[in-house]
């Protein structure tokens, strides 16, 4: 029944039936053909690209701060968290400090930030998502929409092809990379367009330990923002430089970018602003219950004294490979369910400059929040997911002591 | 027929070309003189180097200004200018709508007057080159008139 | 002249004489093969791809694998 | 007919035909290997509920990554499926490779020929009588983004059927 032709014959039969129903005209390439040829030329093309990127970036910085300090700050800070302390006053003070939080917040003369110092499941709990997180994650999805639908994406990843394929991947992963910037959860989906199991591995690792999502990069923004570029150029450096040794390490195939390279479209809003939409409620489905659940937990353990019990267990390996204050256990504990939650529990004030950069990279880099990490359960196979463990905590011991060593050097 | 355009193309070119290096070497520079301002900010070298690219891909359009190929050159160093003008005009409109008051009572948006002022001068370097930079589309609307 | 893709120069045109066997089937999909007009659009510096044009689409290939195509190129 | 795939090379505006059929909404890019998950709708044809997949984007059925994986194992554990090869007009050759490779396997295929806007724009003509003449199979033209041609594209899903590749062969040797 099923006759199979060889390529060549198959290939045959497309060209004979081609010239029978195929009228090729004339055709003089346009500016868009042109645009398309000088942006992948490099002398023209990374300029451009790094002015892309450029916009990217301020686009989604100046979007998040204008609804994160522009009005939900103050929304939850001056009304939503001092309206609650006041109509629940009246709860158990284990309820009370489970859903509003602490209560030296709405004591007279506190300094500080409620929505943070609270740290309840209704007041922190949904300040993170609601006030900070959501317009991260919303900029961050509409720009890579507009970069995907006008067709720029597969340029981006030819100019970045030969760094890419120095630590064995290709252009390609450029992709997973964006996305992941946005939420690791699509990203690590978007991996399997890699070809070999060892390319997808070691993307999936890069991924889950040195790309950060946009939640922790809207709680940096929020919360650190004059680090931000240097805990980027850390984790870029991580990123090169550990992925060349797992390239080098692991066994397996690192073939070379063949890759489609569409030509620019005119993008149509209605599908960006979906395709913004979808990403975004499905971040929110995926990342809310966690922070919500971590908040919970925290508090939980702060009522019942066990927070302290632990900090006190830790305190002595933060203090020497680390040179991390025991005030920062807590937020270490809930980075393993939310890493933006754990941003927002840092004990900054506590903390010196430094001791606040090294707690946001070791933060970044150990361990994928637990959506993430159930699809590394799915995606890799039981070696891959012991050795991407194993990577992990050799990248926060390296990364922890390293960082910790160059701050002494350095006398910070 | 053609050579007509070209030779405006190219003075508007070398023109714009030598003002965005200019731009951008203000930038690296930092400052404020009289209606033009840069603002240090984590991302101002970026800005510089985009402008300087921007105004050496002019230049080297230059000669043979309405070839496609030339043309284009142009048109992506437009490009590159709308995109640092664009964000620049986007972090005055962000700033422009919130009225920055904490207290309860205090109005939530910015007054008539607060708003429009955000939107005065001094501009950014990229804002100055915007105007002249659309003339490209004015070439490009040329190009396509003569098909 | 036959020489191979990776190195056809910026711009230069050819038609596609040989494609070794495995890669053969594999870019068979994108409409790259034997007998096919071909254009160099861009090379990437450092060892980086090359983008290339057959009929109206474009194709990145990585310079390791366009060695395995020969090009027959004019004059 | 209970179910129809919709398979096509990367950047052919499937997902789009997708959204329009089903009224879902996938997520649509512009650049390869979006649809690695893929997704399901329903579609009404003739009174009849029909489930629509848009199966990831795959360039031949010779897998060259996981995405073309899954495109590939999907079209086999569907064996019973009416196939709708989607074809960038404009590219019509390599379009035509793939289904080609579809009908060989057996398959009810029908032919979409989208984004015929583009096809238009550089100069490119199909002769899509001749076409449905040559391969036996229903082909149509469609502008997905515009919503042009999909009421015929559905209203003639039923006609796909399969056919044997000799059939082509002669039909082509015969002209």
């Amino acid at each position: 029944m099923e006759r199979a032709l060889t390529v060549d014959q198959r290939w045959d039969l497309v060209d004979r039936i081609a010239k029978e129903t195929v009228e090729v005209g004339a055709y003089k390439p346009t500016l868009k053909d042109a645009l398309a040829g000088i942006t992948v030329n490099p002398w023209t093309g990374i300029p451009f690209a790094i002015a892309v990127l450029y916009g990217f970036w301020t686009f989604f910085g100046e979007f998040a701060g204008l609804f994160t300090d522009g009005f939900f700050v103050r929304i939850f800070g001056t009304h939503w968290i001092p309206f609650l302390g006041e109509k629940l006053a009246g709860l158990p003070d284990w309820a009370f400090t489970i859903l509003v939080g602490d209560k030296a917040v709405f004591a007279e003369g506190f300094v500080g930030d409620p929505c943070f110092a609270a740290g309840g499941v209704l007041t922190t709990g949904l300040f993170m998502p609601f006030g900070i997180v959501l317009w991260a994650v919303l900029a961050l999805f509409f720009v890579l929409a507009i970069l995907e639908d006008t067709g720029y994406l597969p340029r981006l990843a030819v100019l970045i092809d030969t760094v890419m394929h120095k630590i064995g991947l290709h252009g390609f992963a450029i992709v997973p990379t964006l996305i992941s910037l946005g939420c690791n959860v699509p990203g690590v989906t978007a991996a399997r367009t890699l070809e070999t199991r060892k390319q997808r591995f070691i993307m999936i690792a890069l991924l889950g330990v040195f790309v950060p999502c946009g939640a922790q990069i809207g709680m940096m923004e929020e919360l650190v923002p004059g680090m931000i570029g240097w805990v980027f150029l850390t984790l870029a450096i991580g990123y090169f430089v550990f992925g060349w040794v797992l390239n080098k390490i692991w066994p397996g195939e690192s073939p070379e970018i063949l890759m489609d390279v569409p030509p620019y479209r005119a993008p149509q809003w209605s599908n960006i602003l979906r395709k913004t939409w979808m990403r975004t409620r499905h971040f929110l489905f995926v990342a809310v219950p966690f922070v919500l659940l971590g908040c919970a937990i925290v508090m939980v353990l702060y009522a019942t004294g066990a927070m302290d019990a632990i900090a006190s267990g830790l305190e002595g390996l933060l203090a020497s490979v680390f040179g991390v204050p025991a005030s920062a256990t807590p937020s270490l504990m809930v980075g393993f369910l939310r890493k933006d939650l754990a941003i927002g529990l840092l004990p900054i004030g506590a903390m010196t400059n430094y001791q606040v950069f090294k707690s946001v990279i070791l933060l970044s880099i150990y361990f994928p929040c637990l959506a993430t990490f159930a699809l590394l359960l799915r995606e890799l196979n039981w070696k891959e997911i012991l050795a991407t463990l194993g990577f992990l905590v050799a990248m926060v011991f390296v990364f922890g002591g390293v960082l910790n060593l160059i701050g002494m050097a350095g006398g910070w | 027929m053609m050579n007509n355009r070209s030779t405006s193309g190219s003075i508007f070119a070398v023109i714009i070309g030598i003002a965005a290096i200019g731009f951008g070497i203000l930038e690296f520079v930092g400052g404020e003189w009289g209606p033009l301002t840069v603002e240090a900010g984590t991302f101002t070298a970026w800005r510089a180097v985009i402008l300087i690219c921007a105004g050496l891909i002019y230049l080297s359009s230059v000669s043979n200004f309405m070839d496609i190929r030339q043309l284009a050159k142009s048109v992506v160093a437009s490009i590159m200018i709308w995109i640092v003008a664009a964000m620049d005009i986007w972090a005055m409109i962000a700033a422009s709508i919130p009225s920055g008051a904490e207290e309860a009572g205090e109005p939530w948006f910015a007054s008539g007057t607060e708003f429009l002022a955000a939107y005065g001068p001094p501009y950014m370097p990229a804002i100055y080159l915007l105007i002249p930079s659309l003339v490209i589309l004015y070439f490009v609307g040329k190009r396509r008139l003569a098909k | 002249m036959e020489k191979k893709l990776s190195e056809m120069k910026y711009e230069e045109e050819g038609i596609v004489k040989k494609i070794e066997g495995g890669l053969k089937d594999k870019i068979a999909g994108m409409g790259i093969r034997e007998g096919k007009e071909i254009k160099m659009m861009t090379k990437q510096p450092i060892k980086g791809p090359l983008v290339v044009a057959v009929g109206r689409s474009n194709t990145s290939i990585g310079l390791g694998l366009a060695d395995k195509i020969i090009v027959e190129v004019g004059k | 007919m209970n179910k129809v795939l919709l398979m096509g090379q990367a950047n052919v505006g499937k997902s789009v035909l997708f959204n329009h059929l089903a009224g879902a909404a996938a997520t649509v890019s512009n650049y390869p290997g979006t649809t690695v998950d893929f997704d399901k709708g329903h579609m009404m044809i003739e009174g009849e509920r029909v489930e629509v997949v848009d199966v990831p984007g795959a360039f031949s059925l010779d897998p060259k990554d996981r995405a073309e994986e899954v495109a590939v194992r999907m079209l086999e554990e569907e064996k019973g499926a009416t196939v709708v090869c989607v074809i960038d007009s404009s590219k019509v050759e390599r379009g035509l490779y793939l289904a080609l490779e579809l009908i060989e396997k057996g398959y009810p295929v029908m032919i979409d020929l989208n984004m015929a806007d583009v096809a238009k724009d550089v100069n490119i003509k199909v002769d899509t009588k001749r076409l449905e003449d040559i391969l036996g199979v229903p082909v149509v033209t469609t502008v997905a983004t515009r919503g042009e041609g999909l009421k015929e594209l559905v209203s003639r899903m039923k006609e796909a059927k399969p056919v044997e590749t000799g059939k082509i062969i002669e039909k082509v040797e015969a002209s």
